[in-house]
C-alpha cells in the first residue's frame, strides 16, 4: 500500500489536467463534485495509511523515479507522521474547502478551471509535504507558489486580483532565494539533498557557523511562504482570490508550509542557537504586528489575513523554540479553525453579495444561524478560550518560550500580549458581523448558504472544538505520535507543575481581557465607535509598509532598470558597437576625400608611394 | 553515414523547394514543412540509438578530404551534441509549421530556413575545426536573409548588426584555429591540421592557452551573448520574423555555449580553469543585467530578447563552474531555454500576426478574449522563470548547485535572477492578460487555431516531459561531461568536486573518434596516468 | 627545337591565330558575329587545352630530368638568356587567364553586339591581351615580362574607353592610359636597376638572378632595393594595391560594364603571378627585403580598400575597393614565400572568377539605363529577376569570405599561409577589415534583397551567353567553396621555377 | 676624372624624377604624356650606361624594346588623347573628375 | 677630358630640355624641349657605345614619336597658352617633394655601388656593334622580338577601333549590354 503513495500526488494532478484539458465537457457542478471526490480519496487513503503510525509503525521512503541524481535530488517520498499528520490536514481541509467551494464558486464563468487549479494546489501540497529530498520539497514549494499565484488572480480582469497574484509570486520567489541558496550550501556540505542523509549526518558534516546560516536562509524561504517579516505582506493581497482559496492555501495550508519546512530541517536548526533566537524573534515580532493591524482593518477578510500572519507568527515562534511539535499542532489547530473562519466569512461574503466591509454588516446573527454558530466556536478557538482547540496549542508554544526562559521571556510576553489583541479583534469582528444594527447597502438580501458550504462548515467546526484534546499536558498524543518524525531532535517543552497552570491561567485571563474590552467598545452601543486617524488610521493602511517597500525598493529599482536599459545599454554598450560603426564610416568618408578625380593627385599618390617604398626598402635593407 | 544525411536532408529539401514550380506557390509551405521533418525524424532516431555511456561520441565518420592541410569530413554525436540536434531538428519543424504567414517570396524563405537548419545541425556535429568553423559562418547567411526580408520595421539596421557583431567574433575564432591548426600542423609533420583529435593532443603552454582562449572566447561570447556583447541580440530577435526568433534564440545561441563546452574547455583547460572565475562573474553580470534590463522593455521581444541574456549567463555560469552538475545543468539550460524561449517567440509571433504589434502597452486583458493563448503563454513564461516541474528549473537548479561548490558568491547572486525573471515575465503577463480589455482593437481577436496548437503542444509536453522526468537526457550529457572534467583534472591541477560524478573514468583519449592514430599517444597516456 | 619547347608559346600564338582570323574574317570577310565569335571562343579553349597539355608537358619533362623548360636555351649554347619559361606556374597561370578570357568574353557579348561593326576589333583586342596578360607569367625574363604587360594594358587601354558614348567612358580611358603609362614608366625603370644591380635581365638561367643570387650576397644592396621596390610598385599598381589604387574605382565606373570583370581579373591574376615570377621566382632569396614592404602595402590595401567600399554608393566602385582589399589579401600570400603561392593562386583565381561573375551581372542590372551602377539601380533586384539576385549573392559571400564559397577557402589558405611565416598583426588586420568587408558585401545583398523596387522597373532577362557565364562562375564558387582539395593540392604544384 | 656610370645614373635618375614630376605638374594630357616619354628615356639611358658598365648587349636589347613599348604606347596614348579631346576641344586633364569619390 | 665636357654639355642640354617641357605653357615649346632632351640622350648612347640604339632614338623617337607629338598638338589646336597656375590643393608642394625626394632617394641609394651585378658571361668584344645587338635581338631575343608582334596589332587594331568611333556612332548605343 506505502508503495502507491505516489497516488496522493497524482490522484489530484491527475484531477487537475483532466479538469484543464476536459473540463467544459464536465460542466457545472460535476467537475467540482469529480474535483472533490479525487481530494477525498487520497484523504482516506493516506488515513489508512496514516493509522499504523498510532500503532508505532516505522517511518518509509518510497522511491518513486530518479529526477536529477547527480544533485541528489530524486521523486522519492517519505512517510512519517509528520508527513502523514500533513497529508491528512491538506486533504482533510482540502477536501472540505472543495464541497464548499462547489457551491461557493456557482455560477462562475470558469468554475471548472477552478477546481482544476485547486487539484493543482492539492497534488502541489502534497508534494511538498511528502518530499525526502530538498530537492523535491522545493519542487512543491514552488508549484504551490504557482496555484496560489493562479488562484489569487483567478479573477484577473480584476486588476488588483492579477497585481495581487503577481505580487504573491514574486515575494514568495525572494522567499525562495533564500530556499535556494540555503540547498545550495546543503548541497555543497553533503554532496545531496536527500532528507535521510542530511539530517543524520548534519552534527558530523556541519560546523554551528555553516548550520546557522544555511538555518537562517531557510528560514528567508519559510518567511516568504509563511508571509513573516519582511516578506508577510503579500498575503493580506492575496485576499484578492476566491474565498475558499483564501481559506485553503492563505490560511490552513499553504502558508504553514513554511513552519513544515522548519520542523523538518529540526535537525539543522537544533544545531543553531542563533537561529532559533531569530526564527522565534522574527515570528514573536511578526504575531504582534500583525495581530496590531488586525485590530484596525475594516475588511472582513483582511482581518482574518493579518490574523493568518499573527497566527503563523505563533508557529514560527515555536518552532525558533524548537517546540517543533508544538509549532505543528498549533499548525493543525489553526488549519481548523482559520479554515472555518474563512469559510464562515465567505459565507456571510457570499450572502451579502460579495460586500467585504464589516461595516455594512452587523445583524447576521440570526439571518444565518449555523455560519454563526460554526464562526462562533471558531472565534472561541482562535482566541484561545478553554477547551476549544487553540486554547492548547497557543499554550503550549507559550508554554515552551516560558520554558527557554532567559531573552526568550520577552518572546513569551509578546506571545501573551498578541494573544490578547487576538482575543480583542476576533470579538470585534464578530460582534461587528454578527451583531447589532443591520447597516447593509440597498438591495443586500443576506440569507443562509446552501448545505454544501455549510456542512464543511460543521465539519471544521467540530475540528475547532475537540481538536486540541489529542494533545493536551496529560495526554501528548501528538507529540507522541510525531516521535519518529523528531527523533533525537530535542524540543523545548513548556514548564511542569504549576509554572504550567499558572501560565494557562495567566493566557485565560488576557484573553478574557481582551474580549471583554471589545464588548466594551462594540457590543453595548448602539452606534459604531468612529474609528479614524492616528492609530486607526495607521493600522488600516497596515502602517504603510506596501507603500515603504514600493518607494524603498520597488521604484528605485525600476528607475535603476530603465536607465540600465534606455541609457546604459542602449546609449552606452550599444553606443560603443554603433559608434565603431561610425567611426569606420567617417574613416571611409574622410578617405574618400583623397579621391580628388583627378589623374594628377592620382599620379601624384602613385609617385610618393613609390617614394615610401623605396624609402622603406632601402632604410630596412640597410642601404643608407 | 547517418550525420551526412543529418546535414545532407535540409539541403536537399532546400534544392526540392527551390525547384518547385515558380506558379505552383501553395505547395511550398506543405513541402518546406514535409521536408522539415524528415532531418527531425532522423535525429530522433540518432536520440533513440545512442547509447549512453558508451564511446563518447557516436556515428562517427571520418573522410579526410585533404590529406595536406589535415582537413576531413569529421562528424560525430556525444551527448551535448546530440541534445542540439534533436531541438535543432525539432524546433526548426515548428517554425516553419509556424511560417504560414509568410506570402511574400514564401520560397526564398523555405530554402534560407532549410539552408540554416543544414548549417546548424553542422555546426553540432563537426569534430573538424574548419568545418565547425564553416558552418559556424554560414549560419549567419541564412539568418540575415530571414531577418533582412522578412523581418520587421527596423530590420537592415537589425540583420546588418547581427552579421558584422557575429562576424567580429568569429575573425578570432578563426585566428584562434588557424594558430591551432598550424600547431597541430607541426605535430603531425603536415602544413596544418583541422583535426579535433589532433588538436587534443597538443600540449600548449599556459600563455597560448590564454590567448587562444580568448580568440575561441570572444567568437563564442558574441554567440552566447555574454554581457556585454549581447547588443546585437535584442535587435536581431526584435525585427526577426517568427521563425527567425525562435531559432536564433532556439539553436542559434546555444553554438556559442557549445563552442565554449566543446572546444574553449578541451583545449584550452588551463586558460579555463584560470579565466573560469571571471567569466563566471561575467555570467552572473548577464543574468542580473539581462533581467534587470528586460523588465522595463516596453516590447515583448525585445523582453524575451533579453530574458534569453539572463538564461544563458546560467550556462555560462554552469559550464565555467567546472563542476559535473554545473556542466550537466549548463547543457540542459540550453535545451530548455531553446524550447521555452522558442515557444514564447512562437506565442508573440501568433499574437503579432494578429495585432501587428509588439508592444506591451497595446495588449491588456487578453486573457478574457483569448483564454486559450493567454494558458498558454503564462505556461511558458512560468516555463521560462523556471518553475520545477517544468524544463527550466532542471538545468538551473543544478547549475546553481553546481556552481556554488567552486563558485559559491556567484551561484548565490545568480540565485536572485529567479525573483528578476519573476518579475518581468508576469508583470509582461499581467499588463498583456490581466485586467480589463482597454483597447477595443484587442476585442475581436480570435484564438488559437488547430494549427497553432498543434505547434505549441509538442512543446508543452516536452517541456513538462523533461522537466519531471529529465534523466533520459542527464543520463545522456552526463558522461560527455565528465570527460571534458576529467581531461581538465587530467592536466591542469584543478579537482572538480566529487559530488555526483561518475565512478568509471573514461580514458580522456576516448574523447576523439575512434580510428587509427590511437597508439600514437601512448605516451602521453602514460604522463597522464602519472599525473592522476 | 622539339615540341616540348614550342608548347611554351603554343597559347600565345594560337590567341594571336585567333585574333588575326577573327579581323580577317569579321572586317575582310565581313562574315557574322556567329563565325568570328566562335573563333576567338575556339582560340581561347584550344589555348585552355594548351595549358592542359603544358601542365602535363611539364611533368613529363620533371620526371625526365630535362632542362626543357626554357623556350630558348637548348640547343644553342651561346644564348644563355631564356625568354620563356615553361612550367606549372605558367601552365596553371595560363589556365586560368584563358578561362577568364573566356568567360569575359561571354560576359561581354552584349557589348560587343551592341558595338556593332567595332565587336570585331574589340574580340581582337580581348585576344590579344589575353595573350599578354599569359605572356606575363611565363616570362623567364624581366623585358619580357614588361612587353607582356604592356600588351596587356594598352589593349585594355582602348577596351576602357571603347563605349565613347558616355563621357565617363572617356574619362576612364584617359586616366587609367596616363597613369598606367606612368606606372608602366616606374617598372621598367625597376627593371633596369634590377639588371645594374644582378647584371642580368633574366630570372632564370646561368647569370639569371636567381642564379645570381645563389652564388653572390650583395654588399651594396641600393640599386637592388630600389629595383625591387619600383617593380613592386609597377605591380603594384597593376594589380590595385594601395596606394597605387586610384585608378581602379574611376576606370572600373567608367568603362564599360561587361568589359571590367575580365580587365580587373585578368590583371588580378596576371599581375600577382607576375609579382609572384619576379618575387619568389627570381628574387626568393630578399625575402627578407621585400616581405616587410609587401606586408605593409597589403595592410593599407585592405584598409583603404573596404573603408572606402564601405562608403561608395556606386556598386562599381564597390567592387573596385574591394578589389584593392583582396589585392593586400592576395598579397599576405607571398609573405610565405614558395610556401604561399599555392594560396595565392587558390585566391587569385577564385576572385578573378567572382569578379567575372559580378559585373557580368552589374551589365545586366545596368542594361536598362546606361552606365547605371549606383546601388539604388539594384534595389529590389530579387524581386526583378531572383536568379541574379541569387546569384549575386553567392559572389558577394564568395568576396566576403563566407564558407562554403570558394572565398572562404581563399581567405584561409592566404591567411593561414600569412599566419605561418608569422605576420599574425597582419591576419588580424586582414579579418578586422573583412568583418567591415561583409558590411560592403551585404550592403548591396540588402538592396537586392531587401529593397523595393522601383515602380518601373522591367523584370530583367539575362542572355542565354550570359546566364551560361554566371552558371560557370556561381558552380565554379561553390564547388571550389565546398571541396577545394583538390584543386588546393595541385596549385601547390603550381610553383615557378 | 672620367665619366663614370655614376654620372649617367645621376643624370638619369634626375630625368626620372623631373618626368614624374612633369607627370604630376601639366595639366594638358599632352604634355603629361611627353613626360612619361622622358621617364621611358631615362630607363633607356639607365639600361645602357648599366650595360655598357657590365659590358652586357643585354641593356642595349632592353632599350630597344622599350622603345617599342614607348612607341606602340604613344600610338594608342595619342589616338586615345585625340579621341577623347577632340570633343571636348581642350587637352586640360583636370577637366576629367567626374568620376570621384 | 673631352668625354666629361661633351657629357657636361649634353647633360645640360637634356636638364634644361626637360625644364622647358615640364614648364613651358605652350605645349609646342615642351615638344621642343624633349626633342632636345632626346638629341642629347641619342649622344649619350653613341658615349656607351651603343650605336644602334642611338640611330633608333633619333629615328623613332625624335623622328616618328615626336612628329606624331606635335601632329596631335596642332590638331587639338587649343590650350596654346596653358594656365600653370595650380588649381589642386597641395599638388604643386607634393611633386615638389617628391620629385626632389625620389631623385635624392636614388641617387643616395646607388652612391656606394651603381652596378652590382656581374659580368661573368658577358660578351665584352661585341659591345657597341650593331652585330652584336643583331646577335642578341635573332637569337637570345628571338622570342621577345616576336612578342612584340602582339604590341603593333594592337596599336593598329586599338587605333582602328577609335578612330571608328565618330560622332554618328555616338548615337547608335543606347546602353551596353544587349539581349
Amino acid at each position: 500500500m506505502i508503495d502507491y503513495l505516489w497516488l496522493l500526488i497524482a490522484i489530484p494532478l491527475l484531477g487537475s489536467l483532466t479538469l484543464i484539458l476536459f473540463g467544459r465537457r464536465f460542466g457545472e457542478p460535476a467537475a467540482g463534485w469529480f474535483a472533490s471526490a479525487l481530494v477525498v480519496i487520497p484523504f482516506f487513503f493516506a488515513l489508512a495509511m496514516a493509522l499504523p503510525f498510532i500503532g508505532g509503525a516505522e517511518s518509509e521512503t518510497v522511491y518513486v523515479f530518479s529526477w536529477i541524481p547527480m544533485v541528489g535530488a530524486n521523486a522519492s517520498l517519505l512517510w512519517d507522521p509528520l508527513s502523514a499528520l500533513m497529508s491528512l490536514i491538506v486533504t482533510g481541509v482540502g477536501a472540505l474547502i472543495h464541497i464548499y467551494s462547489v457551491g461557493y464558486m456557482h455560477g462562475d464563468e470558469r468554475y471548472t478551471r477552478f477546481f482544476s487549479y485547486m487539484n493543482l494546489f492539492i497534488a502541489s501540497m502534497m508534494t511538498l509535504v511528502l518530499a525526502d529530498n530538498f530537492g523535491l520539497m522545493f519542487v512543491g514549494w514552488e508549484l504551490v507558489g504557482l496555484s496560489s499565484y493562479l488562484l489569487i488572480s483567478f479573477w484577473f480582469s480584476k486588476p488588483s486580483a492579477a497585481a495581487a497574484g503577481k505580487k504573491a509570486f514574486v515575494v514568495n520567489r525572494i522567499g525562495d532565494w533564500g530556499f535556494l541558496v540555503a540547498l545550495m550550501m546543503i548541497f555543497a556540505a553533503f554532496g545531496t539533498l536527500d532528507f535521510g542523509i542530511v539530517f543524520s549526518e548534519a552534527h558530523g558534516a556541519l560546523t554551528v557557523g555553516m548550520a546557522t546560516a544555511i538555518t537562517l536562509l531557510l528560514f528567508v524561504g519559510a518567511a516568504g511562504k509563511s508571509a513573516q517579516i519582511p516578506l508577510y505582506i503579500w498575503l493580506p493581497d492575496a485576499m484578492e482570490g476566491p474565498t475558499p482559496v483564501s481559506a485553503l492555501i492563505h490560511a490552513a495550508t499553504m502558508v504553514t508550509a513554511g513552519v513544515y519546512m522548519v520542523a523538518r530541517a529540526a535537525a539543522l536548526f537544533e544545531m543553531a542557537p542563533v537561529s532559533q533566537g531569530v526564527v522565534a524573534t522574527v515570528g514573536a515580532l511578526t504575531a504582534l504586528l500583525a495581530a496590531t493591524i488586525a485590530i484596525g482593518q475594516r475588511d472582513i477578510k483582511r482581518v482574518l489575513a493579518y490574523s493568518t500572519v499573527s497566527q503563523l507568527g505563533y508557529m514560527v515562534m515555536a518552532v525558533g523554540l524548537t517546540a517543533f511539535t508544538a509549532g505543528i499542532f498549533h499548525l493543525m489547530t489553526h488549519a481548523f479553525f482559520k479554515a472555518l473562519l474563512f469559510l464562515g466569512a465567505g459565507s456571510v461574503i457570499h450572502a451579502m453579495s460579495d460586500e467585504q466591509d464589516m461595516w455594512k454588516m452587523g445583524g447576521l446573527r440570526k439571518i444565518m444561524p449555523i455560519t454563526f454558530g460554526t464562526m462562533a466556536i471558531a472565534w472561541l478557538a482562535i482566541s484561545g478560550v478553554f477547551p476549544f482547540a487553540g486554547f492548547w496549542s497557543k499554550d503550549e508554544i507559550l508554554g515552551a518560550a516560558f520554558g527557554r526562559g532567559g531573552g526568550y521571556l520577552v518572546l513569551w510576553a509578546i506571545g501573551v500580549l498578541t494573544a490578547m489583541l487576538t482575543a480583542f479583534y476576533m470579538t470585534k469582528l464578530i460582534i461587528i458581523t454578527f451583531f447589532g444594527e443591520k447597516r447593509w447597502d440597498k438591495g443586500a438580501h443576506p440569507h443562509e448558504s446552501p448545505f454544501t458550504m455549510t456542512i464543511p462548515l460543521i465539519v471544521l467546526a467540530v475540528f475547532s472544538a475537540f481538536a486540541g484534546l489529542w494533545n493536551t499536558p496529560w495526554r501528548l498524543g501528538l507529540e507522541h505520535f510525531l516521535e519518529p518524525a523528531f527523533e533525537g531532535v530535542h524540543q523545548a517543552h513548556p514548564p511542569e507543575g504549576l509554572a504550567l497552570w499558572t501560565l494557562a491561567l495567566i493566557s485565560l485571563a488576557v484573553v478574557a481581557v481582551g474580549m471583554f474590552v471589545a464588548y466594551l467598545r462594540y457590543g453595548r452601543r448602539e452606534e459604531l465607535p468612529v474609528e479614524e486617524g492616528g492609530y486607526w488610521n495607521a493600522a488600516l493602511n497596515a502602517y504603510w509598509v506596501d507603500d515603504f517597500y514600493g518607494k524603498v525598493i520597488v521604484l528605485p529599482g525600476k528607475a535603476v532598470a530603465t536607465w540600465l536599459a534606455m541609457f546604459f545599454d542602449m546609449k552606452v554598450v550599444d553606443g560603443i558597437v554603433n559608434g565603431l560603426a561610425v567611426v569606420t564610416r567617417s574613416f571611409g568618408s574622410s578617405m574618400r576625400v583623397l579621391q580628388t578625380g583627378w589623374v594628377r593627385s592620382y599620379g601624384a599618390a602613385i609617385v610618393a608611394g613609390s617614394l615610401g617604398v623605396i624609402l622603406w626598402l632601402l632604410l630596412q635593407g640597410g642601404a643608407f | 553515414m547517418e550525420l551526412s544525411l543529418l546535414i545532407a536532408l535540409p539541403l536537399l529539401g532546400a534544392l526540392v523547394v527551390g525547384l518547385l514550380p515558380k506558379e505552383r506557390t501553395e505547395l511550398v509551405f506543405p513541402v518546406a514543412l514535409g521536408v522539415s521533418i524528415l532531418p527531425l525524424g532522423v535525429s530522433l532516431w540518432i536520440m533513440v540509438n545512442f547509447v549512453s555511456g558508451e564511446s563518447v561520441f557516436q556515428f562517427t565518420e571520418d573522410y579526410v578530404l585533404s590529406e595536406t592541410f589535415g582537413i576531413g569530413w569529421r562528424l560525430g554525436v556525444d551527448g551535448i551534441s546530440l541534445w542540439m540536434i534533436v531541438l535543432t531538428g525539432l524546433l526548426m519543424t515548428l517554425s516553419i509549421a509556424a511560417s504560414k504567414s509568410i506570402t511574400d517570396r514564401t520560397k526564398q524563405y523555405m530554402v534560407a530556413m532549410l539552408v540554416l537548419e543544414a548549417g546548424l545541425l553542422g555546426v553540432f556535429l563537426s569534430l573538424d575545426l574548419l568545418l565547425f568553423f564553416a558552418f559556424f559562418e554560414i549560419v549567419l547567411v541564412p539568418m540575415y536573409l530571414l531577418i533582412g526580408i522578412w523581418g520587421g520595421e527596423n530590420r537592415a539596421y537589425a540583420s546588418i548588426k547581427f552579421v558584422l557583431f557575429t562576424a567580429f567574433g568569429s575573425i578570432f575564432l578563426l585566428v584562434g584555429i588557424i594558430v591551432l591548426a598550424i600547431t597541430a600542423g607541426d605535430a603531425v609533420g603536415a602544413p596544418t591540421s583541422f583535426d579535433f583529435r589532433t588538436m587534443l593532443s597538443l600540449d600548449l603552454s599556459s600563455t597560448t592557452q590564454l590567448w587562444l582562449f580568448l580568440a575561441f572566447g570572444v567568437a563564442f561570447a558574441i554567440k552566447v551573448p555574454i554581457f556585454p556583447f549581447h547588443t546585437w541580440l535584442p535587435d536581431a530577435h526584435t525585427e526577426a520574423p517568427t521563425a527567425g526568433s525562435v531559432i536564433l534564440a532556439g539553436v542559434l545561441l546555444k553554438m556559442g555555449a557549445y563552442g565554449f563546452l566543446r572546444f574553449n574547455l578541451t583545449f584550452f583547460p588551463g586558460a579555463s580553469v584560470d579565466l573560469a572565475e571571471i567569466i563566471g562573474i561575467i555570467g552572473v553580470i548577464g543574468i542580473i543585467y539581462g533581467a534587470a534590463v528586460a523588465i522595463v522593455q516596453p516590447d515583448v521581444k525585445r523582453l524575451v530578447a533579453y530574458s534569453s541574456v539572463s538564461h544563458m549567463g546560467f550556462v555560462m555560469l554552469g559550464i565555467f563552474a567546472l563542476t559535473s552538475q554545473g556542466l550537466s545543468g549548463g547543457v540542459f539550460v540550453m535545451i530548455s531555454h531553446g524550447l521555452t524561449t522558442g515557444a514564447l517567440f512562437l506565442l508573440i509571433g501568433m499574437i503579432y500576426e494578429r495585432r501587428h504589434t509588439r508592444l506591451i502597452a497595446d495588449y491588456g486583458g487578453l486573457a478574457k478574449v483569448m483564454p486559450l493563448y493567454a494558458g498558454v503563454f503564462l505556461f511558458m513564461a512560468f516555463a521560462s522563470v523556471g518553475l520545477p516541474g517544468l524544463s527550466g528549473f532542471v538545468g538551473e537548479f543544478a547549475v546553481l548547485l553546481g556552481s556554488y561548490l567552486t563558485l559559491p558568491v556567484l551561484a548565490i547572486i545568480a540565485g536572485s535572477g529567479v525573483i528578476l525573471a519573476a518579475v518581468y515575465l508576469l508583470w509582461a503577463y499581467e499588463r498583456m492578460f490581466t485586467g480589463p480589455v482597454t483597447n477595443p482593437k484587442n476585442e475581436g481577436l480570435s484564438d488559437l487555431d488547430f494549427r497553432e496548437i498543434a505547434i505549441l503542444v509538442p512543446l508543452i509536453v516536452i517541456i513538462i516531459g523533461i522537466g519531471i522526468y529529465p534523466k533520459p537526457i542527464l543520463d545522456r550529457i552526463e558522461p560527455s561531461v565528465e570527460i571534458i572534467l576529467d581531461r581538465i583534472e587530467a592536466t591542469t591541477d584543478y579537482e572538480a568536486p566529487e559530488f555526483g560524478r561518475i565512478d568509471e573514468i573514461v580514458d580522456p583519449r576516448d574523447v576523439v573518434i575512434e580510428s587509427a592514430g590511437h597508439d600514437d599517444d601512448t605516451g602521453e597516456h602514460g604522463d597522464e596516468e602519472g599525473s592522476e | 627545337m622539339n615540341n616540348a619547347s614550342f608548347l611554351a608559346v603554343a597559347p600565345e600564338t594560337v590567341l594571336l591565330l585567333g585574333a588575326l582570323l577573327v579581323i580577317i574574317a569579321g572586317v575582310m570577310l565581313e562574315r557574322s558575329r556567329a563565325e568570328w565569335g566562335f573563333i576567338a571562343v575556339l582560340s581561347f579553349v584550344v589555348a585552355m587545352v594548351l595549358s592542359v597539355l603544358q601542365w602535363r608537358a611539364v611533368d613529363t619533362l620533371v620526371e625526365e630530368g630535362s632542362d626543357l623548360l626554357f623556350f630558348s636555351a637548348r640547343n644553342v649554347p651561346v644564348l644563355r638568356i631564356p625568354m620563356v619559361v615553361m612550367d606549372h606556374y605558367s601552365a596553371f597561370a595560363g589556365f586560368v587567364i584563358f578561362t577568364v578570357g573566356l568567360l569575359g568574353l561571354g560576359a561581354v557579348w552584349g557589348l560587343v553586339k551592341r558595338v556593332k561593326t567595332r565587336g570585331v576589333e574589340l574580340v581582337t583586342l580581348i585576344l590579344l591581351a589575353f595573350a599578354g596578360l599569359h605572356m606575363m607569367t611565363m616570362s623567364a625574363n624581366i623585358i619580357m615580362l614588361f612587353l607582356g604587360l604592356e600588351t596587356a594594358s594598352i589593349a585594355f587601354y582602348v577596351i576602357a574607353g571603347f563605349t565613347r558614348e558616355r563621357e565617363e567612358s572617356d574619362e576612364a580611358a584617359v586616366k587609367y592610359f596616363l597613369l598606367g603609362s606612368l606606372a608602366s614608366a616606374i617598372f621598367v625603370y625597376g627593371a633596369a636597376m634590377l639588371f645594374a644591380a644582378t647584371g642580368s635581365t633574366s630570372f632564370y638561367g646561368a647569370g639569371g638572378m636567381k642564379d645570381f643570387f645563389a652564388s653572390t650576397i650583395i654588399g651594396e644592396p641600393g640599386v637592388l632595393l630600389l629595383g625591387i621596390g619600383f617593380v613592386i610598385v609597377g605591380l603594384g599598381f597593376k594589380v590595385s594595391a594601395a596606394p597605387f589604387h586610384q585608378w581602379a574605382p574611376d576606370v572600373y565606373q567608367g568603362a564599360p560594364t561587361g568589359a571590367v570583370g575580365f580587365m580587373a581579373a585578368g590583371v588580378k591574376v596576371a599581375g600577382f603571378a607576375a609579382l609572384g615570377r619576379i618575387l619568389i621566382g627570381a628574387l626568393p632569396s630578399q625575402i627578407d627585403n621585400w616581405a616587410p614592404i609587401l606586408a605593409i602595402l597589403a595592410g593599407i590595401s585592405m584598409i583603404i580598400g573596404t573603408a572606402l567600399a564601405a562608403v561608395q554608393g556606386d556598386v562599381k566602385r564597390i567592387l573596385a575597393y574591394s578589389g584593392v582589399a583582396h589585392a593586400g589579401y592576395i598579397m599576405m600570400a607571398f609573405l610565405a614565400g614558395e610556401a604561399g603561392i599555392g594560396a595565392m593562386w587558390f585566391y587569385v583565381s577564385m576572385y578573378a572568377l567572382t569578379l567575372v561573375g559580378t559585373f557580368a551581372i552589374a551589365s545586366v542590372v545596368s542594361r536598362n539605363t546606361p552606365g547605371r551602377s549606383d546601388l539604388d539601380g539594384w534595389s529590389g533586384l530579387s524581386r526583378r529577376s531572383p536568379e541574379l539576385a541569387w546569384a549575386m549573392l553567392i559572389l558577394l559571400l564568395a568576396m566576403g569570405g563566407i564558407p562554403f564559397t570558394a572565398g572562404f577557402i581563399s581567405k584561409l589558405t592566404v591567411f593561414t599561409a600569412a599566419a605561418d611565416a608569422g605576420y599574425l598583426w597582419l591576419v588580424i588586420l586582414a579579418l578586422l577589415t573583412t568583418v567591415v568587408g561583409l558590411y560592403v558585401y551585404f550592403r548591396v545583398a540588402a538592396k537586392m534583397f531587401l529593397g523595393s523596387a522601383e515602380e518601373d522597373a522591367p523584370s530583367l532577362e539575362p542572355s542565354t551567353v550570359l546566364r551560361l557565364v554566371l552558371a560557370v562562375v556561381v558552380v565554379g564558387t561553390i564547388v571550389f567553396g565546398v571541396n577545394p582539395w583538390p584543386l588546393l593540392d595541385l596549385v601547390r604544384e603550381a610553383l615557378p621555377l | 676624372m672620367t665619366v663614370t656610370i655614376g654620372w649617367y645614373m645621376i643624370l638619369a635618375a634626375v630625368l626620372f624624377s623631373m618626368g614624374a614630376a612633369g607627370v604630376l605638374m601639366r595639366r594638358n594630357a599632352l604634355v603629361m604624356f611627353m613626360s612619361v616619354e622622358l621617364m621611358l628615356n631615362s630607363v633607356n639611358l639607365t639600361f645602357i650606361a648599366a650595360g655598357n658598365e657590365l659590358g652586357l648587349i643585354e641593356g642595349q636589347v632592353a632599350a630597344l624594346f622599350v622603345m617599342v613599348v614607348a612607341a606602340a604606347e604613344v600610338t594608342i596614348g595619342l589616338a586615345i588623347l585625340v579621341a577623347v579631346f577632340r570633343r571636348r576641344a581642350t587637352a586640360n586633364v583636370d577637366a576629367l573628375s567626374e568620376l570621384k569619390g | 677630358m673631352v668625354e666629361i665636357v661633351v657629357f657636361g654639355v649634353f647633360a645640360l642640354v637634356a636638364l634644361a630640355g626637360a625644364v622647358v617641357m615640364i614648364t613651358a605653357k605652350n605645349p609646342v615649346y615642351s615638344a621642343m624641349g624633349l626633342l632636345s632632351t632626346m638629341f642629347a640622350m641619342a649622344i649619350f648612347y653613341v658615349m656607351l657605345d651603343a650605336h644602334f640604339v642611338a640611330a633608333i632614338q633619333i629615328l623613332v623617337y625624335a623622328g616618328a614619336v615626336m612628329t606624331l607629338f606635335l601632329f596631335v598638338i596642332m590638331m587639338i589646336g587649343v590650350d596654346k597658352q596653358e594656365d600653370t597656375a595650380e588649381s589642386i590643393p597641395f599638388q604643386r608642394g607634393i611633386t615638389f617633394v617628391v620629385a626632389l625626394g625620389l631623385a635624392v632617394v636614388i641617387i643616395l641609394a646607388g652612391r656606394q655601388a651603381w652596378i652590382t651585378g656581374s659580368d661573368a658571361f658577358g660578351t665584352p668584344d661585341m659591345v657597341g656593334t650593331i652585330e652584336a645587338v643583331a646577335d642578341s635581338l635573332f637569337g637570345n631575343w628571338t622570342i621577345a622580338f616576336l612578342s612584340t608582334v602582339f604590341l603593333l596589332t594592337i596599336a593598329a587594331v586599338g587605333t582602328v577601333a577609335l578612330a571608328l568611333f565618330g560622332p554618328t556612332a555616338v548615337r547608335d548605343i543606347d546602353g551596353e549590354e544587349g539581349t
